[in-house]
């Protein structure tokens, strides 16, 4: 039991160190205000990252999340910009624009998954290739440009990223909620449990009478519906979506995957270890910015070395701990 | 704004990262103007932050007014939607804002604006074409990173040329990238037999278009008209170079500008206040010198 | 009684090789059916035919007198049919209880009952007499706990016909006394059971009913009593098998191999051992007694373990495998899946793979041609080709393969960990004869067995281990089974602390 | 023996598929120019993708060789244009300038080697992290500009990219020895065994008494290597580096990889699978500039559009024929 306990504490340790080289730094990093703002931008790599340990515990991967969430917010921008002549400025209009969010989410979540499962191609190239597809797609319909979200749903559709109970936001509070639901549905629920056996030895989990194929494209449509999900709370953000639109999101969800302990190869996945890589590294940004320690040149450099070390800090005890 | 000189300030700046050369050289002049005013202003202290995308820089801003408690912003947004409301926001707490090249999509948010011309960047070097082609001669021309900005300078030139009869073979990105050009202009070369010249958009991509050119052995065939003023162009300008006619300028330094009025907002008794707008210039052989900056990295 | 299950005419084909020609066969309500037979007499194909994990080329399976079609191993096992396989079927990363309720997990609406599943499978392991925490991951778990664990699995699944592919070949004496119980019990609860064995006192204490194959078609039936031992392995084999053990050879030469306080964390302690050339040195003992960890130290696999090692007098550093390669050790897994061969690739190639630096630089295929022939002669390999992927191979076949990419170093030591597990009994007498040569080549053998009789007839000395401690060494006459068993149960101490201590976790 | 002729076929139809679609959209395509324009820009990614092979196949990964190949070519051309004052514009400063590149290389495969192998970190982990420090560290000796190499050993060394025997210039020539080699390494060597058999099982390789480690880190240090010779061929060709050299080349190296039939889970190496999914990779960017297909913000679409076909044709045969 010893073993676990080291094993499950390693990416909690880097996180605690992670605050406390914060906090050294400069007393404001602990201050509500701030704290808000990191865990709010989390929520939308921190939800993705959720769906993704799904998809990696299962053996698969993922690496078009990122220009799916840019396309699904381009698109939902120009279903509410085409709404408001018909429905109006309000929260009707709003609730429609989740409604294709989540909607476009589950369908490129399916998308991938049928790919993957039905036509059986690596999920690497499936991924990649949706990931060019769809970042070609909303730069097409930006013409290159922005697509910018009518500025009166802005105005009413802000609070949904910028207010909360306090100074816990929404994004917080949904981030929280898909966690510990995440976190649950892999303990606790059977698609976890066959989640996690397809992963280990999909032959085996097969002849369990395990569906490994619904399974499998049941974890990428949870991960589209997250990434809908995340796309939701991104628009009132910054109220527009381009071809920049979420960028390497896909590396930084596999990266909190991985940091959080889950294997890459899939069979164990630990959703909240997740949660804890998803703040470890949106905390390594947070503190770049609270001291001027080094050219701006240098900040990847020093995120770079803070992962592997975080990683380090748990694969050390790992190592001694196996044979 | 009646500041006490040595009351202590702290300025941020937040542009986008260095990944390609127009936004590294303005990375750099920005690093050089807050070495420079840091040493000047004791009682000045600045932070800076660069972003790869929009929602990185909001993230920066709201560090820079969570943790280091700014009194002044200096920003180039990355886009302008979404930057509009968090330096908005910014402003409406009363600090002091500037904003640099890329307007907001809301008038008036800004104490003071501070931008090269993106429509006349791309005009400038479109009337150059209009004025030095027949109707009739073909020209392909290379787009950056697909971008508002991008599609600003192409418009420009487009209309620029309306009317003069030049037909544009092609257009494609190159990403002010050198390696992307000189792999979109040698396929353009394999595709077109006649090109009379070339409309690369930037020096980085100017830089690979040469060498494709250079390669095909068609050096004298075509001449190419880049931008922003890199000084190993503005040398070869200077030198007279009939492959490199004239170059259009857009000025990285203008960020230099923007920090030092941010500055003296807090340092002198002056009120800073505007917009000031840097044109696009022409640069030719003639003016070459007074455009070459041999100790810049653009 | 009814049949049950059956099959009528069958054949099956992997792709122009047919395995299996016609093949009629009944599993009946209360009786237990032995399925035996050479290595790649096809076994295996036809109990994964009647588990519905393969089709028939041609021919039926009827359940109950209709045609059953089954489409798959689960939709056959959804109805009443269940198979233990002789590949293990269990999820490293999931631990024993999650596993052995895959696919069927008990729930509450929505949630896993763990507590249920924990309980069930204690239980079903306690009805094993073993004490596998439910809670311990496979990948911790030793060969013959996983097979215990199979078992469970299976027996968890309330079969109507219960089919076993050499369920006993990885355990000792203990184990099989459980499994033969529990074999007892379903045949007395009108369950029909199915095994094959190369233990023939297994076949002739268990079987109601024997069926032999011979290269893919039934040789001769019985029933109950109707056949000896011999004459099975006649039947088998298609030829008289006489002196099952070869004599042993006294003359031992000088010290080969010195162990001294060797230690593996949680598994062996201060264990000391010689081993003379000429020499077999058998190890026995319970399962879990820390037998493997020592043969895996010895051979330096084992990172972490302490003492000191010589060969011939010089010093060989633990916990480099290399070196141990180096010195002449090689050791032979008892986990020939996960540790011994490359399933996906060719024969050839895991032939080579432990001795590839004889192959040249650039490497040699027409040298290793040569040595795939050598080997399928000498090992009596029965493959279709060389080139096809060793998971393809029957069971046994992959033994033969094993030890002969193990011998292919040409090594002096040679560690044998379950030497002769899935072999038939031709092949088996071969095999001993084998390791009696090498012997007498001056070679030094340590053979690890969980068969009693193979380490008492093939051993000139014995070390016993109970809970990592080598507990006592048995030589010449005084090698006998009650001898033995006496040293690993730990005879005089309290007996339920002697056979469980190791299975607490860490 | 079917089933592998199709199997090992099917990158390949997709190949002569694009060089015929190619050939109808515009017969400039077949011309020796375009050819040799095509080949010579495949060698950079060839070479890292050939040794990227060798990591893939042992079950490894590396993310960090665009990131590499930047940062080696700002060294190569700093000690070449610092070497200029004392050893003057001549093939010794340019030869020492390569052997800069080609250590460099070595010591950066080395760095990801015993950083996976000895402190035993996931290499998805190592490798991110390296990419992050390689790319920061080449924008900051940049100073977040052009690094360019001195204009007198610049037009020296230009032969290097581009001249050769015709138009199979030096690239070409390197790109197919490396490839041949790489292919009778994998196929004919100890270490090419080894690679297979870790990436299979490394248990197995272990029990089997395999180098496992060593072997694992050489094949870094062999990618490391073709970096530095792909930095070697790719200085002379433009004669900067900069912050933005080399973005994404890991991506496609990875996915010529897979597109040429290796598996991303290891145990089976194709170099000259790797070779194909790079010139079909290569191709497709060609054919679309020289084609006026649809507007250039799809190009991203039609990529990846390409790309699933390409694996879908031989995954399709594949289905097929296991059951
Ligand atoms: N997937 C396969 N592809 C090709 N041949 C196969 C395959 N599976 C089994 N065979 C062949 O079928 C024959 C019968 O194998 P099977 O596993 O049924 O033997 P077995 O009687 O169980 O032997 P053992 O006692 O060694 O387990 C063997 O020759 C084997 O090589
Ligand atoms: N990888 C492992 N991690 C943790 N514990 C292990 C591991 N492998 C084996 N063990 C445990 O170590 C103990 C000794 O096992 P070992 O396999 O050496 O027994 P053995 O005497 O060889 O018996 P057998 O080979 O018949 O299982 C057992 O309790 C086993 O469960
Ligand atoms: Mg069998
Ligand atoms: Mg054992």
């Amino acid at each position: 039991m010893r073993r676990i306990d080291f094993h499950l504490l390693g990416p909690l340790i880097a996180l605690i160190a992670l605050i406390i080289i914060g906090a050294l730094l400069n007393p404001a990093f602990l201050a509500p205000a701030n704290l808000s703002n990191v865990l709010a931008r989390s929520a939308f790599i921190g939800l993705i990252a959720v769906g993704m340990t799904f998809v990696i515990t299962q053996g698969g991967l993922d690496l078009s999340v990122g220009s799916m969430a840019a396309f699904i917010a381009g698109i939902t921008i120009m279903a509410m910009n085409a709404l408001v002549p018909i429905t109006g400025v309000n929260w009707g209009t709003i609730i429609i624009g989740m409604m294709v969010a989540m909607a476009g989410g589950l369908a490129a979540g399916l998308f991938n998954g049928a790919l993957i499962t039905r036509a059986r191609i690596e999920p690497f190239i499936v991924t990649l290739g949706t990931m060019g597809i769809y970042r070609s797609l909303v730069t097409w319909l930006s013409d290159g440009g922005t697509l910018s979200l009518d500025s009166g749903l802005r105005t009413l559709y802000r609070p949904v990223y910028f207010s909360g109970i306090g100074w816990i936001t929404w994004p917080i509070i949904t981030f929280a909620i898909v966690a510990i639901l995440g976190e649950w549905m892999m303990r606790h629920t059977r698609f976890g449990r066959h989640v996690e056996a397809i992963g280990s030895n999909d032959r085996v989990a097969r002849y369990s009478a395990v569906d490994v194929e619904g399974v499998r494209l049941a974890s990428y449509v949870l991960l589209g519906g997250l990434v809908g999900l995340a796309t939701i709370l991104y628009v009132p953000r910054l109220g527009s979506a381009s071809g920049s639109t979420g960028v390497l999101w896909e590396l930084e969800a596999i990266a909190a995957v991985i940091i959080g302990g889950t294997m890459l190869k899939g069979g164990t996945g630990r959703v909240w270890g997740t949660v804890v890589g998803v703040l470890i590294l949106s905390m390594i940004d947070n503190i770049l910015n609270l001291a001027d320690l080094v050219s701006p040149y240098l900040n990847g450099a020093i995120q770079g070395v803070i992962i592997v070390l975080a990683v380090v800090l748990q694969r050390e005890k790992r190592a001694t701990d196996n044979r | 704004l009646a500041q006490t000189e040595g009351e202590a300030k702290t300025i941020g700046v937040a542009i986008p990262s260095a990944t390609h050369g127009f936004m590294g050289g303005l990375n750099w002049h920005a690093q050089n103007t807050i070495d420079r005013l840091g040493e000047t202003y004791p009682n000045l202290s600045f932070v800076l932050a660069t972003a790869g995308d929009s929602a990185k820089m909001v993230s920066d801003i709201e560090d820079m007014m969570a943790t280091r408690n700014i009194d002044a912003l200096v920003v180039l947004p990355f886009e302008s939607e979404p930057l509009t409301a968090p330096v908005k926001s910014v402003k409406d707490a009363g600090k002091f804002v500037v904003v640099v090249d890329r307007g907001l999509s809301e008038e008036g948010i800004e104490d003071l604006y501070v931008a090269g011309d993106n429509a006349a960047f791309g005009r400038v070097a479109g009337q150059y074409f209009a004025d030095n082609l027949e109707s009739g001669q073909k020209i392909v021309v290379l787009r950056g990173i697909p971008t508002t900005l991008d599609n600003e300078r192409v418009e420009a030139f487009q209309a620029a040329i309306e009317g003069s009869g030049i037909e544009v073979l092609d257009m494609q990105h190159g990403n002010w990238n050198r390696d992307d050009a000189f792999n979109v202009m040698q396929d353009y070369l394999a595709k077109y037999p006649e090109i009379d010249a070339v409309w690369a958009a930037d020096d980085d991509m100017a830089t690979g278009v040469l060498e494709a050119i250079a390669q095909a052995g068609r050096e004298d065939e075509m001449w190419v008209i880049g931008g922003a003023g890199m000084k190993e162009i503005v040398q070869r300008i200077m030198d007279g170079d009939p492959q490199l006619p004239v170059n259009v300028t857009y000025p990285p330094a203008q960020i230099s500008a923007a920090i030092e009025m941010a500055a003296l907002n807090f340092v002198s008794s002056a009120p800073m206040a505007g917009r000031y707008i840097i044109g696009s210039q022409l640069i030719t052989p003639e003016n070459a010198e007074q455009y070459y900056f041999p100790d810049s990295p653009f | 009684m009814e049949t049950v299950l059956e099959l009528s005419g069958v054949t099956r084909c992997f792709g122009p090789v047919e395995v299996l020609h016609g093949i009629d066969l009944g599993l009946r309500a209360g009786e237990v059916h032995a399925l035996i037979g050479e290595n790649g007499a096809g076994k295996s194909t036809i109990m994964k035919i009647l588990g519905g994990y393969l089709a028939p080329t041609e021919g039926q399976v009827l359940l109950d007198g209709s045609p059953a079609a089954f489409s798959s191993g689960p939709e056959a096992e959804a109805r009443g049919v269940v198979v233990i396989h002789q590949e293990f079927n269990l999820a490293p990363d999931l631990t024993v209880a999650d596993n052995i309720f895959l696919g069927r997990e008990m729930t509450r609406g929505w949630r896993l009952d763990h507590a249920a599943m924990r309980r069930a499978a204690g239980d079903l392991l306690e009805e094993l007499d073993t004490r596998i925490d439910p809670r311990a991951r496979i990948r911790d778990l030793s060969v013959p706990d996983r097979q215990m664990v199979e078992i469970a699995k299976a027996l968890s699944r309330n079969a109507r016909v219960l089919i076993m592919d050499e369920p006993s070949a990885a355990l000792t004496h203990r184990e099989v006394d459980a499994l033969y119980a529990q074999v007892d019990r379903l045949r007395a609860e009108g369950v029909a059971l199915m095994f094959c064995s190369h233990r023939l006192d297994e076949v002739a204490r268990l079987a109601d009913r024997i069926t032999v194959l011979r290269d893919g078609s039934v040789v001769s039936r019985a029933t109950r009593g109707e056949m000896t031992e011999d004459q099975m392995a006649t039947a088998m084999v298609g030829r008289e098998l006489t002196d099952f053990f070869p004599p042993k050879d006294t003359l031992t030469g000088n010290v080969l191999l010195e162990v001294q306080d060797l230690s593996v964390p949680g598994a062996v302690d201060d264990a000391s051992l010689t081993l003379h050339r000429g020499e077999v040195l058998g190890i026995a003992g319970l399962v879990g007694a820390g037998r493997t960890e020592l043969a895996e130290a010895i051979a330096g696999l084992r990172p972490g373990s302490t003492g000191r090692m010589t060969v011939s007098g010089e010093a060989v550093p633990l916990a480099d495998v290399r070196a141990a390669g180096r010195a002449g050790i090689a050791y032979l897994t008892e986990d020939r899946k996960e540790a011994g061969l490359l399933l996906t690739k060719p024969l050839t190639e895991n032939l080579t793979l432990a001795a590839l630096d004889r192959f040249g630089f650039r490497i040699d295929r027409a040298a290793e041609a040569r040595a795939m022939d050598d080997a399928t002669r000498e090992f009596d390999i029965r493959a279709a080709s060389p080139d096809m992927p060793a998971g393809a191979l029957s069971g046994g076949n992959q033994q033969k393969l094993l030890l002969a990419k193990t011998m292919l170093t040409e090594p002096q030591i040679v560690l044998i960990d379950e030497p002769t597990r899935g072999i038939d009994v031709g092949t088996k007498r071969q095999i001993y004869a084998f390791i009696r040569r090498l012997a007498a080549e001056g070679h030094g053998i340590i053979v690890i067995s969980s068969e009693l009789p193979e380490v008492i007839g093939l051993a000139d000395r014995v070390l016993v281990m109970r809970q990592g401690r080598i507990a006592g060494e048995v030589e010449g006459d005084v090698i006998t089974e009650e001898g033995i068993v006496r040293l690993a149960m730990g005879v005089g101490a309290d007996h339920h602390d002697a056979e469980h201590k190791n299975r607490e976790p860490a």
